[in-house]
């Protein structure tokens, strides 16, 4: 673990979410531990169907039925999130965290505008005058770089790019000290994702909240969030700053993604990327879920479970660093 | 506005093809009105007498059909539906007038407490998903929107009425009396319609509690509600603001759209309990081969579905900011 | 009559799950998971079984006139005789024939009329797709009864076919409207694109590419014209304009209220056929009912852990 | 004053409320035109009055409006004098004009002549201050009823301003009944007692009222519910349904009116075979149909055509016994086997064409009755070896197959009005004058029978007042029906009538029949209500 | 970098000249239409594969349903081996041609009906396309497809309904099915964006070693452009329904001519690049291409517009060999002297 001075402002332990199917339970988060350190950009990638989703809804108390924690703990500034009623949580939301999804089209309710939106969240927590949430709401709307006029617009009346902007500015409404996003560029090309990107890590350095992002792009993260996790069917599997992680990946599953993207630049060289597919998660492999895809499988991997080892700054769910 | 638009030709194509229909069906019917008419008359009137009428209502007319189809039309337009052979010779629009007001409001209360009723008991069920309530009443009230409307109108008025005597036999209002504003007057129509709309709500209820409920599932799953729950929103305004009114808008239309079998229905209900309503007066004037009654009411009855079809139109125009700008 | 809700929603979507015997396969085995869905298939193969039996367990002739008139429940006529003395037991069970006969024929003559204009309406598109949606939308918003009163009594035959036809002029709308709005969905699916770049033909593409990939909507559909035939073919026959001599649950409906047995004390007579039709019914609705959680996951009760 | 047979001495109290139970199959429409066949059923009778009151059920004559009458010797015309004293409802006074205009309106105006009165008159006039004379285009005694008995007089000085009466809406009637309109709305009518009647001291009853029942059901659920006291349809199970609610007070009686009978066209081969008519005859067990098919409410017909016991006086008993026409299956075989028709293997007789004896029969769907006494004479001809498939049908298309002959059988009634005695209706059946080619619409004989001998013993009927000719006339008529089978008489239609003495008595009864007795005769209910009284 | 080997050119398989198709927006009635192609000169050489990115909406998809004869060109024609499709009519003709160009799909849980086992599509397209086979020898080519596009053992997989295989897998079924049909070129529209990033460089080796082994070329349409350059030989850049580069893809990348090229380089995060975080202004969104007039369509996400722009929509300019620009501000390398290394971007403008 990395020491730190202070206490995180979030600290997941040993977290368990289930599905519960008709057949049987599917365990889309497996016993994932994480930390999030004041103003600091988490990174989490892995790729479709990992559970990142999951583990940011459940971070966040959002899951609905069929989905429920299994185990674990969420501590958030010192508060147990998964022992706390929806009535005690309701207090709580969007003061202290917000989330921003994937895609604003669907996160933004339709039939109201963008003011009306922003007002309900004020509404909820604050006893403003109308006044106080117009002008209050401007100023969001100005923070995040949308022109005001744009509160009397519905969510189909705006560019994709504007409605992540919006959901942004919704979501800083209180400054809160985390902002858990969820995909929120995979909607946009490439050329509105760099723009949004920026604009988010500018906020971030302005107003020092923290971030978890989410993404299934590695090339994206790269560049923006400072520590970097990485999940495999359910499970973190390695842990660290991102520079690190980039410049040296060290569970097998990292080696591969490593290898699995092509790049604009640098010498053209044949890429292999990670043979066979990832797991269904309702039939995980026993033992190490990367086992059957991993070059350096060992015969202990395909019965027992690894556990997470310390190497360098970086922590990595692989028996190869069993020290 | 292109959505309105669009709403507007459908307004108006079903508007001419119901014209057309009606001016197209009875004249492809068998038998001719004035014998419909001894039918009326228990067959006490002689041929001879018969044979005067039928130069009176002018049947033995020798235009061709489409010059009487262009009379029909500025006739229809112009609000002259013609002369009712089986009420002869009140003007259709006077029999029409009769009926009008009571089955509007049997069938239009009863189908709005119906929809209102199942669109809050499906919103409440799909809120409270899995719960008692959710399991129960969506099942129960499906097999009971199943049963047939008139078969379960006979077993009230058997229970109801004629066994327990608490309801009136049947009627608008009590027999003697005379429409009147007044109070009483008020409760005497709501104690004779009470039983026709209980029917009438039992056996539709059902189908608005499924449609909500599932509709409500569907938008309580969608990301926006997630969001809102997010927010940290008060549970109701959740259910009202983001998921309720997200999930009524697509059941408004199809809501107007089925006040046409509700009418269909209450033709049955009118019968079993003795309501003075259209429906019954329809199924009259086509025994009778009562063109011009028959013609007119059944335009009547689509007009007036058309027109909420064309209410929740506006209304879904009013609500989802959607529908305003693109098709 | 039922009340059909019509919502502009888009359908369910195709199963994404299948199981190893194909479409209909998988649509038995959504049926045969639901509890609901077995319930109703419980009820209506009583029936099926009832109809096919009924020679075999009525105890008389159904349409003999030789018992005393309005005889009261007894052991030997368990439902009591008619006001001509038949025996309403008999009549209950060789009634089952053609009420089912009327519900499947029906349902299945709605489902192929909504089948061929909703897929074809969505297959072609543009122009045709708009005059036929059109089309389609006019006949879901005329009242029915009216229409069924006015057809039945314009064709002047009160014969079985007559019944059906008019049932499927007016029932095969709202089929036809879901339809499209599923076939519209599957139409840039890209599988079918992809029949087409393969050089397959229009028909051939509707026919083994959309349909079978519809099959839980079209038997869902099926369900619920089945259901409406019932009710319509009660609610015509009831106001007397079914074939009086033909034997089915409408009829028998028909002739206790034309001898007032309700009021005469006779209730066994309306009830028993009444309860049928509401029976009958039932299990259609509640199958219909499961469809939606068949094809809609997301519908499906939600488990919690114990 | 006419008398109105009021034989009891007590003093019977005006007041009370009547309400009359008849199934109208539709709302109100308000119009109280008596010349409008669809609504003068709410206004002959009670509101306007015949000049004579000639009981349909025995035709017993009570001088009306006109206060005598008198027939020429040649039975051509008819002088009425016309009653003095009589007021209009609304003060006007009532008198010969007004007879004279009413016969001429409806010359003038032939839709509205309901009983073709015209098809037999060639003048009314008026003679003297209080003479109607009407002249015959030939003898027309029998057409007494229907000018005499069946048609309402109007007032001039309202009528004379009505551009079309046929059609005129009369929204505020007037007329010299006993009861003036006093509220009407589409559910109801209230009739109120008209205080300047000129049968002094009546009516007893306060008000009337009469709601519109759109089905039988309702209007038979509001009966036995003791809602209304006075019943006029169809109810099923009565004894149990109606009488059995108040045994002490709910009374019914169905005196017969007309005959249903299976038509037998006679231009359809072998229906033009007697041996065949007779045999089907012989093969019909009129008294099953009876209650199977009517709950024996409506008694079995006989094939004298003549209703019993309505008209009983004017049966011949001993030809009626010779026949003895009754389910007889053996005889009925022996006719077809001497008539040269074999049974087949399907137990159905054949001629020696090998052609199966084998019709369809014509019913209107709507009357559950007809279609289930029609399932019974199916079951009874198969007994005999006879095919008959029903063909239920829409009302408008059976009367227009039944008019222009276009069936082989058909189960029903003739379409007009019954009369006071056998005559009108067997005339009317039989008449060769009545019927019309095939294709043709026929006002009676459906079946083309046609018998000049039978069409002669009709026409001398028309030119007799004399009661004992006029017997034996019928007598006559019943040999011919009884050997030459031109119809089957099967069932009798009734007059259906229930009434509660909780509240109300002076009732007709079958041992008082002072009136027919159902609501919808028309204009015996206002003599129902003149004589009925509420009880103290 | 001038001398850049271009590959030896084989004959010409596809050429579009003005391959113009528009949308009619709204009802039938409509007057207003959107333009999703507009005026495409575009070719496809035997053995050549060539990549087609830009950003969604941009058309590529309808260029690739355009050759697949699944829509007909609003204007312009479409030459295959030198014919012109549009006289290609008769149902045999028809059915040839779609079997020499056949087409991959972007989503591969949509590409296969989900209510029929995998081996009915190849079965269909051997059935359609290869009469002179046998239905046992239907079976052996399918089998033999299989085992070509990596899936073993191909028995197995035959048996097997979609939703019983992985992505990547699936994939592969629609790259056999394109193969049962012979082809000469393959349209592969997006092929690897919804796969996994660890199985989707398994699916563009796949293509690479079907061009060299089975000689195929492939229009390979994609909006990842280092996947582009990882495949292709050449590389078309669109915007907005035209063309606004094409040439080598190495060429390209390291000599983006048309501003819109360079936005879409300078947006690709790369974690190999050095990090740095230039803060890009504001970016509007791409136009929806509705009833558009004259000039660029680019212009008002340009920088360097020019006057000119809003009035002239710009032809594709040679400005490099074998690599040109619709741009009229871009210049052009042919006579002035290459620049020695690749450097800023911003040198090749004024
Ligand atoms: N309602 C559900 N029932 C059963 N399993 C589910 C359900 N929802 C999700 N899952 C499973 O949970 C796992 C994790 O899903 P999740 O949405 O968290 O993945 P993700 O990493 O966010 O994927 P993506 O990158 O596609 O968003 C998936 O394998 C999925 O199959
Ligand atoms: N059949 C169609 N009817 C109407 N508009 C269409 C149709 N097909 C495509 N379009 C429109 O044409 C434009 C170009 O679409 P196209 O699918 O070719 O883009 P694309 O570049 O493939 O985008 P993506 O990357 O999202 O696949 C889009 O605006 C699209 O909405
Ligand atoms: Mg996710
Ligand atoms: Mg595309």
């Amino acid at each position: 673990m990395i020491a730190t001075a202070t206490r995180p402002l979030l600290e997941v332990k040993d977290l368990c979410v289930d599905y519960l199917t008709d057949r049987g339970a599917v365990r889309a988060v497996d016993h994932v531990s994480l930390e999030v350190r004041k103003g600091e950009f988490l990174g989490i990638v892995g790729e479709s169907g990992c559970g990142k989703s999951t583990l940011l809804f459940a971070i966040a108390r959002l899951l609905t039925p069929p989905a429920e924690i299994a185990s674990g703990d969420i501590w958030f500034e010192g508060n147990d999130l998964v022992s706390m009623t929806e009535s005690e949580l309701r207090h709580f939301r969007w003061k202290q965290y917000s989330v921003v999804m994937q895609s604003a089209m669907n996160a933004l309710n339709p039939v109201m505008s963008i003011g009306e939106q922003l007002r309900d969240a004020f509404d909820a927590h604050q006893h403003l005058t109308g006044r106080q949430v117009e002008k209050r709401s401007e100023e969001l709307m100005r923070i995040v770089g949308i022109d005001p006029v744009h509160l009397r617009s519905y969510p189909h009346q705006l560019s994709g790019g504007m409605r992540q902007r919006a959901m942004i500015a919704m979501a800083l409404a209180f400054t809160p000290e985390l902002v858990i996003m969820d995909e929120p560029t995979s909607a946009l090309d490439v050329v509105a994702q760099r723009s949004l990107m920026l604009k988010i890590k500018q906020l971030q350095r302005e107003f020092g909240f923290a971030t978890i992002f989410v993404t299934h792009d590695m090339s994206l993260v790269s560049h923006f969030s400072d520590r970097l996790a990485v999940m495999y069917a359910g499970q973190v599997v390695e842990v660290g700053e991102t520079r690190q992680v980039f410049a040296d990946p060290k569970h097998p599953y990292t080696v591969g993604l490593m290898r699995s993207f092509p790049s604009i630049t640098g010498a053209l060289q044949p890429l292999s990327g990670i043979p066979g597919s990832p797991p269904d998660l309702a039939r995980p492999p026993a033992g190490c879920r990367f086992h059957p895809r991993c070059p350096h499988v060992m015969p202990r991997c395909k019965v027992e479970e690894p556990d997470f080892y310390a190497r360098e700054a970086d922590l990595v769910r692989c028996f190869l660093f069993d020290a | 506005m292109s959505y309105l638009v669009r709403r507007l030709e459908f307004f108006f194509i079903t508007l001419w093809a119901t014209l057309t229909m009606n001016f197209i069906l009875p004249r492809i019917m068998p038998g001719n009105p004035a014998e419909a008419m001894l039918v009326r008359y228990h067959g006490r009137v002689s041929p001879q007498t018969i044979k005067a009428i039928e130069v009176a209502f002018g049947l033995n007319s020798n235009e061709s059909i489409f010059q009487q189809y262009l009379e029909y039309l500025r006739n229809t337009v112009t609000g002259n539906f013609g002369t009712s052979v089986t009420f002869f010779p009140v003007p259709v629009g006077d029999v029409i007038k009769q009926g009008l007001p009571w089955t509007l409001g049997l069938v239009g209360m009863a189908t709005i407490i119906a929809f209102a009723l199942g669109t809050l008991l499906g919103m409440l069920s799909a809120w409270r998903r899995g719960g008692i309530f959710d399991a129960i009443l969506p099942p129960v009230f499906i097999v009971i929107s199943a049963f047939p409307y008139f078969w379960l109108g006979l077993l009230f008025l058997l229970a109801f009425a004629l066994t327990l005597g608490w309801f009136p036999l049947g009627f608008a209002y009590d027999l003697t009396d005379s429409i009147n504003l007044s109070w009483s007057f008020a409760g005497q129509v709501l104690w004779h319609g009470f039983l026709p709309a209980l029917t009438i709500v039992i056996t539709s209820v059902g189908g608005w509690i499924l449609t909500m409920r599932n509709t409500m599932i569907t938008t309580l799953a969608e990301d926006y509600v997630k969001m809102a729950r997010a927010k940290g929103l008060s549970p109701v305004r959740i259910m009202l603001m983001y998921a309720g009114r997200n999930a009524i808008l697509p059941n408004l239309t199809g809501f107007a759209m089925s006040l046409g079998f509700v009418i269909s229905g209450a033709i049955l209900v009118e019968i079993v309990f003795n309501y003075p309503g259209l429906g019954f007066t329809l199924l009259q004037a086509v025994h009778s081969e009562d063109y011009a009654l028959m013609q007119t009411l059944f335009l009547m009855i689509t007009l007036a579905v058309l027109l909420a079809v064309l209410a929740a139109d506006v209304l879904t125009a009013i609500l989802d900011p959607r529908t305003r700008e693109q098709g | 009559m039922a009340i059909r809700v019509v919502t502009d929603q888009a359908p369910i979507q195709a199963p994404t799950v299948t199981g190893r015997r194909g479409a209909l396969g998988s649509v038995a085995r959504g049926l045969t998971r639901n509890r609901k869905a077995l319930a109703g298939l419980g009820v209506f193969g009583l029936f099926v079984v009832v109809a096919i039996l009924a020679p075999v367990i009525a105890p008389y002739d159904p349409h003999a006139l030789q018992f005393d008139q309005m005889l009261q429940p007894s052991r030997a006529h368990l439902l009591g005789t008619t006001g001509t003395g038949q025996d309403i037991f008999s009549q209950l069970l060789f009634g089952t024939r053609e009420s089912l006969l009327i519900a499947l024929g029906a349902g299945l003559g709605a489902t192929l009329v909504s089948v061929i204009i909703g897929v074809s309406a969505a297959y072609m598109g543009g122009v045709p797709d708009h005059f036929l949606n059109l089309f389609t939308d006019f006949f879901l918003v005329l009242p029915t009864l009216p229409l069924m009163i006015i057809i039945g009594t314009y064709l002047n035959n009160r014969g079985l076919v007559v019944l059906i036809g008019v049932i499927v002029i007016t029932g095969w709308s709202y089929g036809a409207r879901q339809l499209r709005a599923q076939a519209l969905s599957l139409r840039n699916r890209e599988f079918l694109e992809a029949a087409r770049v393969r050089g397959e033909r229009s028909l051939y593409i509707i026919v083994f590419e959309i349909l079978p990939n519809m099959t839980s909507l079209i038997v869902a559909i099926f369900f619920g014209a089945a259901l409406y035939a019932v009710l319509a073919a009660a609610g015509l026959q009831f106001i007397g304009l079914g074939d009086p001599n033909s034997l089915s649950w409408g009829t028998m409906l028909y002739w206790a209220q034309a001898n007032g047995a309700l009021l005469a004390g006779s209730p066994v007579w309306v009830l028993a056929p009444g309860l049928c039709i509401a029976a009958l019914g039932g299990a259609f609705a509640l199958i219909n009912y499961a469809f939606d959680e068949i094809g809609n996951p997301a519908l499906r009760p939600v488990r919690r852990r114990k | 004053g006419g008398s109105t047979g009021n034989n009891t001495g007590t003093q019977k109290s005006v007041g009370g409320v009547l309400t009359i139970d008849n199934e109208s199959g539709a709302l109100w429409q308000c119009d109280f035109n008596p010349y409008n066949g669809s609504v003068n059923g709410q206004s002959f009778g009670i509101l306007y009055e015949p000049l004579v009151y000639d009981n349909l059920l025995n035709d017993q004559k009570t001088n009306w409006l006109a206060s005598g009458y008198k027939w020429s010797a040649d039975s051509k015309t008819l002088t009425f004098t016309i009653r003095s004293g009589v007021k209009w409802s609304d003060g006007q006074d009532f008198s010969a004009d007004d007879v004279v205009f009413s016969f001429n309106l409806l010359k003038q105006f032939p839709a509205a002549d309901l009983q073709s009165d015209w098809s037999v008159l060639s003048s009314v006039t008026k003679q003297g201050s209080d003479q109607v004379v009407m002249t015959f285009q030939q003898a027309a005694v029998p057409n007494f009823y229907q000018i005499a008995g069946q048609t309402a007089i109007v007032p001039q000085h309202i009528w004379s301003a009505f551009k079309d009466p046929a059609s005129q809406p009369v929204k505020q009637p007037v007329g010299t009944g006993p009861f003036t309109m006093s509220a009407c709305t589409g559910q109801n009518i209230a009739y109120k007692r008209n205080p300047s009647y000129w049968q002094k001291g009546l009516p007893y009853i306060d008000t009337v009222n009469y709601p519109a029942f759109l089905d039988n059901d309702p209007a038979n659920a509001f009966l036995a519910a003791g809602q209304a006291q006075w019943g006029g349809q169809f109810i099923p199970n009565i004894d149990t349904y109606y009488v059995g609610k108040d045994p002490h007070n709910n009374h019914y009686w169905f005196p017969p009116i007309d005959n249903i009978n299976v038509w037998l066209n006679t231009t359809v081969a072998p229906l033009d075979n007697k041996a065949v008519r007779q045999a089907m005859a012989y093969g019909i067990d009129r008294g099953a149909v009876s209650q199977k098919g009517e709950f024996g409410y409506e008694p079995a017909g006989n094939q004298t055509g003549v209703l019993s016991p309505t008209f009983d006086s004017w049966i011949d008993k001993g030809q009626a016994d010779k026949y003895g026409y009754k389910l007889d299956v053996t005889k009925a075989q022996g006719l077809l086997q001497s008539a040269g028709f074999s049974k087949g293997t399907d137990g159905i007789y054949k001629d020696a064409s090998g052609k199966r004896l084998s019709f369809s029969i014509i019913n209107i769907a709507g009357y559950t009755d007809w279609v289930a006494s029609v399932q019974v004479i199916q079951d009874n001809l198969k007994q005999v070896g006879i095919e008959i498939k029903p063909v239920n049908l829409e009302a408008t298309s059976y009367f227009d197959k039944l008019f222009t002959g276009n069936f082989q059988l058909a189960y029903g009634s003739v379409n007009t009005s019954p009369g006071p005695s056998p005559y009108y209706e067997l005339r009317n059946s039989l008449h060769s004058a009545t019927t019309a080619s095939i294709g043709q619409t026929a006002a009676g004989d459906y079946g083309r029978y046609k018998n000049p001998t039978l069409d002669g013993l009709f026409d001398q009927f028309g030119q007799t007042t004399d009661q004992a000719k006029q017997h034996n006339l019928i007598k006559q008529v019943e040999a011919i029906i009884l050997e030459d089978v031109p119809i089957i008489p099967v069932t009798e239609g009734v007059a259906w009538y229930q009434y509660s003495t909780k509240d109300f008595a002076g009732w007709p009864t079958k041992d008082n029949p002072f009136a027919a007795p159902a609501p919808w005769n028309l204009p015996d209910w206002e003599v129902t209500l003149l004589h009925v009284y509420k009880k103290s | 970098m001038l001398e850049l080997p271009v590959r030896p050119q084989g004959a010409e398989l596809i050429r579009t000249v003005g391959l113009t198709r528009h949308f009619r927006l709204g009802g039938f009635l409509s007057r207003r239409f959107l333009h999703a192609v507009d005026d495409i000169d575009l070719s496809i050489h035997e053995d050549e594969i060539v990549a087609l990115v830009g950003e969604s909406g941009s058309g590529k998809s309808t260029i690739a349903r355009l050759i697949a004869m699944v829509y007909k060109p609003t204007a312009g024609e479409i030459y295959h081996r030198g014919r012109p499709l549009a006289t290609v009519r008769s149902r045999r003709e028809v059915l040839e041609y779609r079997g020499h160009v056949p087409m991959v799909f972007q989503d591969p849980y949509g590409s296969l009906s989900p209510v029929y086992r995998v081996s009915h599509g190849i079965m269909r397209a051997l059935k359609l396309h290869r009469a002179d086979l046998s239905r046992r020898g239907r079976e052996e080519e399918a089998q033999r497809l299989l085992e070509a596009v990596g899936l073993v053992p191909a028995v197995d997989f035959l048996g097997k309904y979609p939703y019983q295989l992985s992505g990547g897998q699936r994939q592969r079924i629609g790259f056999a099915q394109a193969l049962a049909c012979r082809p000469e070129l393959i349209l592969a529209d997006e092929p690897v964006s919804m796969l996994d990033v660890s199985v989707r460089i398994g699916v563009l080796n796949l293509m690479a070693s079907l061009r060299r082994r089975e000689r195929i070329s492939f229009l390979y349409i994609t909006h990842d452009i280092a996947s582009a350059r990882y495949v292709a030989d050449r590389l078309v850049v669109m915007y907005a329904g035209q063309v606004a580069e094409s040439g080598p893809v190495e060429d390209v990348l390291a000599h983006p001519k048309h501003p819109y090229t360079q936005l879409l380089l300078s947006a690709v995060p790369d974690p190999r690049a050095p990090v740095s975080l230039p803060a890009t202004g504001e970016v509007q969104e791409p136009p929806r291409v509705i009833d558009p007039g004259e000039g660029c369509r680019f212009r008002a996400r340009c920088p360097y517009a020019i006057d000119e722009c809003s009035r002239v929509t710009p032809r594709l300019r040679l400005l490099r060999p074998a690599h040109d620009a619709a741009c009229h501000v871009a210049t052009s390398d042919l006579v002035a002297p290459a620049p020695t290394e690749r450097t800023d971007k911003d040198a090749s403008l004024r």
